[in-house]
């Protein structure tokens, strides 16, 4: 009820400010009602609209919103639209509308009311001017409390951390399709050029021989034959390992070594081969 | 995925969104299914572990976002000092009766307020996105209905419309007389 | 003030910042002057708070701000997934022989090919981690022999190499398609 009040007080804070920069005495204005016209253009803006202005009267004077004395309200409403178009204020159509309004109701009144479906306020002429009253009011008071909760970038402000993209290395995909249309394109690219004959290979025979390559220079270009070989490969892979290396050995990439019979085996790079082992380690 | 990897991962998310968060975009980040009731305990757990920190994670109309918390707003509001929008009354009147009442025309806007709607405050309304044309009324002219948009609800921290302040009972007489 | 106030009020501005913030930015904050020297303190302190957190704090050339650890990138990608970049036709034919034929020379995969091999290309596939140099044939020049990792099989889900598709399969393929 406080923060009401003190809302409610806007208007009249705004006048008392009015009365200092004037010098007039502006504070009691409502009753008296004599107001300087550049006080007047001031006030005006000061509503929203003439339920406004109403609603201040109304307020003002500490009456009943539901039983508004119509005459004296009228009378007040009229003259401010009187003073502010003596003082040729350009005034919104607007306020001559509700005036229009509050003249109706207030004759209205005048005349005896028929007493037909018992004493229902429905038959008041007051009763729409009351629930617009109140329906405004409300509004302006929820704008208000929506103005008074925390905003986005008034109140606070939303999180929002770097993201540097660039940081993220995307790699492209490659599928074990597209390994095979570039060997396809391969091919057709031979063919174009000369009979180029791609003969069957056996590629675990290949895969091994890098396998064994890789090993030898992790252990330094020389090692002992049966430290090249794991049994967890099983029977066939090392069939397949042993196939290897007899490739490697007839492509002059490794050597095999045995310096006499049942002595140990030794595989090493192919000479020369050692110095550069550091290069891929 | 340990929960707690999973946790930093949603902070992450959460820390660089543009935008809130709906719960179905945080659970595209994972392979795994990640069921709404582990999330929301996650959620949850973040929201606990920032609670003594400076920005805060709160749940929005579109999802969740984390904000400074508003006592932060003296230190920050001197960065940036002509930022924050301050609305008239009228705009402030309008956005109301959109709120409480939508869907609204603007004819039903200006019988309430009890004057015209000036076109720069439906404007402004729509450029901060707190308002949309939602459809249009079935009356001569087919005036086009207003209603508030999620944004709205996000900017002020809300996650629906149920939870805009109650509207205020109006007294029959104020006693500001006494007051003064 | 508290340092430890002074820090979140830091933290708070930083996790907000749209840009990065320069200590005089960050200094105009406080009614009290800070001195470059407790600046600097206090965003190595919340440097060292934030290590464990999926954000980072980052001095860049035009100041401080909070940056997202690369390795939370691949899960925000999700979000809003780019298309993968593709590798030329040079790369996935080097790559097809290198797994193919290895361990191959670089000549081999010219001779194959009938292009000379741009360095790009292999140091691509050096970088992806896909081929390594596996030892130098004993030819003139001693070139490199490249053959496939153990990386590249994890890549493309393969366990050996003698998963790849047959090449006399291939060929098939090909000859029917040559017979139409």
């Amino acid at each position: 009820m406080s923060e009401t009040v003190a809302e409610e007080r806007q208007p009249e804070l705004d006048l008392a400010h009015v009365a200092r920069i004037y010098g007039e005495p502006l504070a009691q204005m409502p009753q008296d009602l004599y107001i300087p016209p550049d006080a007047l253009e001031i006030m005006l803006d000061a509503f929203e609209g003439p339920l406004d202005l109403l609603l201040y009267l109304i307020r003002k004077a500490n009456v009943d919103i539901l039983d508004i004395p119509m005459a004296p309200l009228t009378r007040q409403y009229l003259d401010y639209i009187e003073s502010m178009r003596a003082s040729n204020l350009e005034l919104a159509a607007d306020y001559l509308v509700m005036a229009a309004m509050l003249i109706e109701i207030k004759s209205r009144m005048l005349l005896p009311r028929p007493k037909a479906a018992g004493d229902d306020e429905g038959d008041d002429p007051r009763a729409e001017l009351v629930r617009r009253l109140m329906e405004y009011e409300q509004m302006k008071l929820a704008g208000q409390k929506l103005n008074a909760m925390p905003q986005a970038d008034r109140e606070f402000f939303w999180v929002e951390t770097l993201v540097e993209k660039s940081l993220l290395v995307r790699h492209p995909e490659v599928s074990i399709d597209d390994l095979k249309e570039a060997w396809m394109a391969i091919i057709r690219q031979a063919r174009l050029k000369k009979h180029h004959k791609i003969e069957r290979e056996e590629l675990s025979v290949r895969e091994h021989m890098g396998i064994i390559l890789r090993a030898l220079q992790d252990k330094g270009g020389f090692v002992q034959f049966e430290t090249l070989f794991d049994v967890a490969m099983g029977v066939p892979g090392l069939v397949v390992h042993f196939l290897a290396m007899l490739e490697l050995a007839r492509e002059k990439l490794i050597q095999i070594t045995q310096t006499e019979a049942f002595q140990p085996i030794y595989v090493k790079v192919h000479e020369g081969g050692t110095d550069d082992s550091q290069e891929s380690a | 995925m340990e929960p707690t990897t999973v946790k930093r991962v949603l902070e992450a998310a959460l820390l660089a969104a543009r935008e809130p968060m709906t719960p179905s975009d945080l659970k595209k980040m994972f392979d795994e299914e990640l069921s709404t009731e582990t999330l929301r305990k996650l959620l949850d757990e973040l929201r606990q572990e920032w609670q003594e920190r400076p920005v805060e994670l709160v749940q929005l109309a579109s999802g969740w976002r984390f904000r400074t918390r508003p006592e932060y707003l003296p230190y920050l509001e001197r960065l940036n000092p002509e930022k924050a929008p301050r609305y008239s009354r009228a705009v402030l009147e309008t956005i109301a009766i959109i709120a409480y009442r939508q869907p609204v025309t603007r004819g039903d806007i200006e019988d309430i307020r009890g004057v015209a709607v000036n076109a720069n405050v439906v404007k402004t309304l729509e450029e901060r996105g707190w308002i949309d044309v939602v459809g249009h009324r079935d009356t001569p002219g087919r005036p086009a209905l207003f209603a508030t948009t999620k944004q709205f609800l996000d900017d002020l921290g809300l996650r629906s419309i149920s939870e805009l302040p109650p509207l205020e009972q109006i007294s029959q007489t104020l006693e500001l007389n006494n007051e003064n």
